[in-house]
């Protein structure tokens, strides 16, 4: 390797263990805190729609990534929390590279009247079911258990 | 004026599952005084720009540009990181001289993932903090060690939410995006474990892969799915390694006793971060491939370029970035594999090196790797994987799950 | 290309929505929490694998780079000035001289805390000029210590060294500092 | 070679706390430098980002997801990196895209939100030390500058109050600028001084704040720049530099490494006598004492003189060699790599005229700015002139 000794014993000190932890903490952003906001109260999602090319995303953006021109608050619609399964895939890892002790399903759902999708787990008993288009339906926490995140879903399930 | 950028030399170090016997820096320094020995210059005289490819969380600092100089022969001189593939350090080498304040750039990327304990947790770090990543299980850190081994019962019904315990490995997606290759491109798995016996094959003449082995369709066909369609063979395994290229331009080419290889063009782009809206189509590899072309004045790719090196990840990107880099038709790529045209003695012969499969997965330095090949099937020292009359290749990389990004180079033989 | 918008003064407008601590408390904003899960095990490589097993012994070594005549510490198996290999370990002193130092109120998560810690550079006695590393320093107050001091390292007791830089507890004065 | 012009220019509000995601921050400054150009998304032909640690912002890969809000969708994008000199090196990396002929029009973003990092930056701080030798000591970030500020002081006699001036001048200059997070029109010598003591001789209004923020700027080709201005302003030099990794085995009291990097843009810029030739500065001040340190490794004085400088009013606003008129990192704030807000996007803010208030007084025709980065080790400069 380019220099004039190298590790021949090897029950000299080889590694060193440490890490990079830290906690996160992560605002909504402008568009997110609408989107979380309004899932708080009512069972259904928050579009915003482009101006100029009337893209509906579904979560929400301030902006059009495509267009680049900021959405105005009279261009944002409630959408029913129903899409269709557009891609699946039943993953059997953890993210330690063990087995879960569930596979699960994880889906990327075409929302309803929107031009995008959401990541979501589909909820089933039958992991071996092709349930490509099928249609599904967010589950929601109670709404006393919300907290204004993602997790607010439990999980999507056929409807 | 223009001036034209050469490849004047390169350097690697073997590649290795772990490599526990050298440091991140002496792994770094090994490739870079290899290249510099190959271009024949004086690194601390020669070179004016050096260029690291790296991100933090896969070396474990949180400015990981700090531990770059000494070992890359930097000291005092203009020094940066590039967080992308190595293409894209290449790609900023290449404009750096062109600006013509700079001649001599030395590029380096390296892999030193073994480093990392927990790596399906990093990965989970990159996807979108608040719509996606929180799907993939608790924001709690969950307690590694004890998760219990999975067993062909039938599984309870699955709850999202408070009471999951583990989150789910970021290679779910590369199973969602290979579900979209199949369908949309009627290609089979099996076609896809060809791609596996291939590259696994190729290493075998590559003295520096890690992962060459002897199997068959059947044999990755009955490796377990992970994340359907993606089954545990379909997936690169991950490798130590560094690459450094030194990059001149001709002039300064010409006082030095080599044959160049040029960099001929060079193209990358990005998609949305977004998974939400993004197409699974590799649009990113098409319109860099586009960019690239374009720049090294490339108009019928599929007849022009002998030898390419296409990102294979995952055994499906390989055949879904050859039909994105125009290098097959959409659709195409399955009788490719299947009719030999990929092989090392074939019309198009691809992932000679043995790519990521046979290679390994060697993070930013895939691309390098990948261009290392290209250089070194140029050069004509390539041994017994050598492509005959090889004069144009293609090197390309995309940055991984869960991005929308890549990068192309085109070499020419000078 | 669009009509510019003029401004006299730029910039016009400081674009974005602050929000205080008692927001975040009060939950007036949602927001995601996170913990990763991020751990290492770096390889030492033969450099440093052979100082942390000198340390373990109670000694600091050092290397020779023969062509700039440098004797380094932390010792690394290249040397950045001439990019040659290192060789030739030499067992250094465990005395060096204070290059600076700092009288910190802080500990590492920036929580305060009322006694000072007393932590510098040591230029290791036996390596080249301006060569050391970081350490507490003991046995004197933030009203004794100076740049140009005379230390002395205070080890482990060898039974409980395990091969780190914690190896040595600190430095303290040697010859109560003087020259 | 192409000369390279500067056509537009945006930050956003910088906090300690913005609602805004990074990429909305991103898109915020964007949009502004956009309106200041005249430009939509379909000009830009590339797109460069500088973003510092991902452990800030906690997303790995973090220059991929800013990407939306850059502008950057289906474009060539990338990111470039070396600490905190990313706020001035980003610029670099844009002025190389335009320069070698690549591209035409180049947007550079920069974006920060060390406000992720919970329950401060601090913590993401502890890892960018070495992991073998300093970790285990468990280190705090300001020991660094401390030590650094320690040995500067004690070789050139530097006195404490000479620094404090610099937190002075720089909060008071920053009351004149919106965005800024800690201007001051009232604070004095005496309250930096007796504002506590952190890492002795460090006090908490010796530093600058961490912030959330964005900024943005956009190059063009020479060839076109008729096309947006009359009155352009070009990329005179641009240089970077950096020193070993072993901090500990190098003299802290100059930044050699900078002085280098300076002599590379002085070179391009073909200026000889830097303190002459050139009009303003916009040195990187995290810390008071980095603001005369640069001066000094600008070449701008001589080693030590730099306080003096400050003590004598020169580098005051109205003074003979204004200083950070933009009020700094350390009146502005301090979010990383955005901090090209008030060092790059104000030499061309001032070159232009438009700065308001913070307009300083003449014809300023070229200005110099850095930056400073990894651990005490890099030194990113830029030149700005008027055509």
């Amino acid at each position: 390797m380019g220099s004039l000794e190298k590790q021949t014993d090897p029950t000299s000190p080889m590694h060193w263990r440490g890490d990079m932890q830290a906690d996160y903490f992560y605002p909504s952003g402008v568009a997110g805190d609408k989107f979380f906001k309004h899932m708080m109260r009512s069972d259904t999602f928050l579009a915003s729609k482009c101006t100029i090319c009337n893209k509906v995303y579904c979560p929400p953006r301030l902006y059009c990534e495509d267009c680049f021109e900021e959405i105005p608050d009279n261009n944002w619609k409630e959408v029913p929390p129903i899409g269709a399964v557009r891609l699946f895939t039943v993953a059997k890892l953890n993210a330690h590279g063990k087995k879960l002790a569930n596979p699960k399903i994880i889906a990327l759902i075409d929302i309803d009247g929107t031009d995008s999708a959401m990541l979501g787990i589909i909820a089933s008993n039958d992991i071996n079911k092709d349930i490509t288009g099928v249609k599904v339906k967010a589950v929601f926490k109670p709404k006393d258990k919300r907290e204004g995140t993602i997790k607010d879903i439990l999980y999507f399930e056929e409807i | 004026m223009s001036r034209k950028v050469c490849v004047i030399g390169i350097g690697h170090t073997d590649f290795n599952s772990m490599t526990p016997d050298i440091q991140w820096k002496e792994i770094m320094y090994e490739a870079c005084k290899k290249a510099y020995v190959d271009a024949g210059i004086d690194v601390r005289k020669d070179v004016n720009s050096f260029i690291t490819c790296a991100e933090d969380y896969w070396e474990g600092f949180s400015i990981f540009d700090e531990f770059v100089p000494d070992q890359v022969g930097a000291l005092l001189r203009p020094c940066c990181t590039v967080c992308g593939d190595g293409l894209f350090g290449l790609a900023n080498a290449y404009m750096q001289i062109k600006t013509g304040h700079l001649d001599v750039v030395a590029v380096e990327a390296h892999s030193k993932i073994s480093d990392l304990l927990t790596f399906g947790d990093i990965v989970l770090h990159a996807f979108d903090p608040l719509f996606e990543r929180p799907v993939s299980g608790p924001v709690e850190r969950p307690k590694y060690g004890g998760s219990p081994e999975y067993t062909s019962e039938a599984p309870k019904p699955l709850i999202g939410g408070s009471d999951e315990k583990e989150r789910i490995h970021p290679y779910f997606l590369a199973g969602l995006e290979m579900q979209h290759f199949l369908k949309t491109t009627g290609t089979t798995e099996e076609q896809c474990a060809a791609v596996v016996v291939k590259n696994k094959k190729n290493a075998f003449f590559n003295p520096y892969s890690d992962y060459e082995a002897q199997i068959s369709i059947e044999d990755v066909m009955k490796s377990e799915y992970l994340f359907k369609p993606v089954k545990r063979l379909d997936i690169s395994p991950n490798v130590d390694g560094a690459v450094c290229f030194v990059l001149a331009d001709d002039k300064t080419t010409k006082n030095l006793d080599i044959e160049p290889i040029y960099l001929a063009g060079f193209g990358y782009c990005s998609e949305t971060p977004w998974l939400s809206t993004r197409g699974m189509d590799a649009g990113y590899a098409t319109k860099a491939a586009k960019m690239a072309y374009k720049m090294a004045k490339i108009t019928e790719p599929r007849k022009q370029i002998d030898v390419a090196e296409v990102d294979d990840r995952f055994s499906f990107k390989e055949l879904q970035h050859l039909e994105a880099l125009g290098l097959a038709k959409p659709g195409e790529a399955k009788q490719l594999i299947e009719d030999g045209t990929l092989e090392i003695n074939g019309s198009l012969p691809t992932n000679t090196s043995g790519g990521c499969l046979g290679v390994g997965n060697c993070f930013e330095a895939t691309g390098m790797q990948k261009a290392l090949e290209i250089v070194t099937q140029l050069r004509g020292h390539a041994g017994k994987r050598q492509v005959t009359d090889a004069e144009i290749g293609l090197a390309q990389a995309w940055r991984g799950i869960p991005s929308g990004s890549g990068a192309v180079a085109i070499f020419k033989r000078g | 290309m669009v009509k510019k918008k003029e401004y006299k003064e730029w910039p016009p407008y400081a674009p974005g929505t602050y929000v205080r601590e008692s927001d975040i408390r009060e939950k007036k904003i949602t927001y995601t929490w996170w913990e990763p899960e991020v751990q290492y095990s770096w390889s030492l490589g033969p450099a440093m694998s052979k100082f942390l097993q000198g340390l373990k012994a109670g000694k600091i070594y050092g290397i020779h780079c023969k062509r700039c005549k440098r004797v380094i510490v932390p010792p690394r198996m290249f040397c950045e000035y001439c990019f040659g290999p290192t060789e030739e370990w030499v067992e250094l002193k465990d005395t060096g001289i204070i290059e600076t130092f700092s009288i910190s109120y802080l500990d590492p998560d920036a929580r305060r805390i009322e006694e000072p810690i007393l932590v510098g550079v040591i230029s290791i006695d036996g390596a080249s000029p301006q060569h050391g590393f970081m350490h507490y320093f003991g046995e004197m107050t933030k009203d004794d210590i100076k740049i140009g001091m005379k230390v002395k390292a205070v080890w482990k007791p060898e039974n409980e060294r395990e091969g780190s830089i914690t190896d040595i507890i600190y430095f303290k004065p040697l010859n109560g500092g003087e020259d | 070679m192409k000369e390279v012009a500067v056509i537009g220019a945006g930050m956003t509000l910088f906090r300690r706390h913005l609602l805004e995601t990074g990429k909305e921050l991103s898109f915020l400054a964007t949009k502004m430098a956009m309106e200041d150009a005249g430009l939509e998304k379909d000009d830009i032909d590339m797109v460069v980002m500088g973003s510092a640690p991902d452990a800030f912002d906690g997303i790995h890969m973090k220059g991929e997801n800013l990407i939306d809000g850059s502008a950057a969708v289906g474009k060539p994008y990338v990111r470039v990196f070396n600490g905190g000199g990313t706020g001035v090196f980003a610029p670099i990396a844009g002025w190389w895209h335009v320069a070698s002929g690549v591209a035409d029009i180049c947007l550079v973003v920069c974006e920060e939100k060390m406000g992720n990092c919970y329950p401060h930056p601090q913590t993401a701080f502890r890892h960018i030390w070495d992991p073998i030798l300093d970790r285990p000591l468990t280190p705090n970030l300001l020991w660094l500058f401390a030590m650094e500020m320690n040995r500067y002081m004690t070789v050139y006699g530097v006195k404490k109050e000479d620094i404090a001036l610099v937190s002075v001048k720089n909060k008071r200059n920053a009351v004149d600028h919106p965005c800024a997070q800690l201007a001051d029109p009232n604070i004095t010598v005496e309250d930096v001084l007796n504002s506590e003591i952190m890492a002795w001789p460090v006090n908490r209004l010796d530093v600058s704040p961490p912030s959330d923020g964005a900024a943005a700027l956009i190059f063009c080709n020479k060839d076109i720049v008729h096309k947006f201005t009359d009155d352009p302003i070009y990329v005179a030099g641009t240089g970077w530099s950096i020193d070993s990794t072993m901090w500990t085995n190098r003299d802290l009291s100059f930044p050699r490494y900078l002085a280098q990097a300076a002599k590379m843009a002085y070179k391009m810029a073909r200026i000889q006598n830097p303190r002459k030739e050139i009009d303003f500065a916009e040195p990187y001040d995290p810390f008071s004492y980095k603001e005369l340190h640069h001066l000094e490794g600008l070449l701008l004085c001589k080693k030590g003189e730099a306080p003096i400088l400050t003590r004598e009013g020169v580098t005051q606003r109205d003074g003979d060699f204004p200083v950070c008129p933009s009020g700094g990192l350390l009146g502005v704030g301090n979010p990383i790599a955005a901090t090209m807000g008030q060092k790059v996007c104000e030499l061309y803010w001032q070159l232009k005229g438009v700065a308001g208030k913070r307009q300083i007084p003449g014809d300023p025709r070229i200005g110099v700015a850095n930056a400073w980065g990894d651990i005490m080790q890099m030194g990113t400069v830029i030149l700005l002139k008027r055509g």
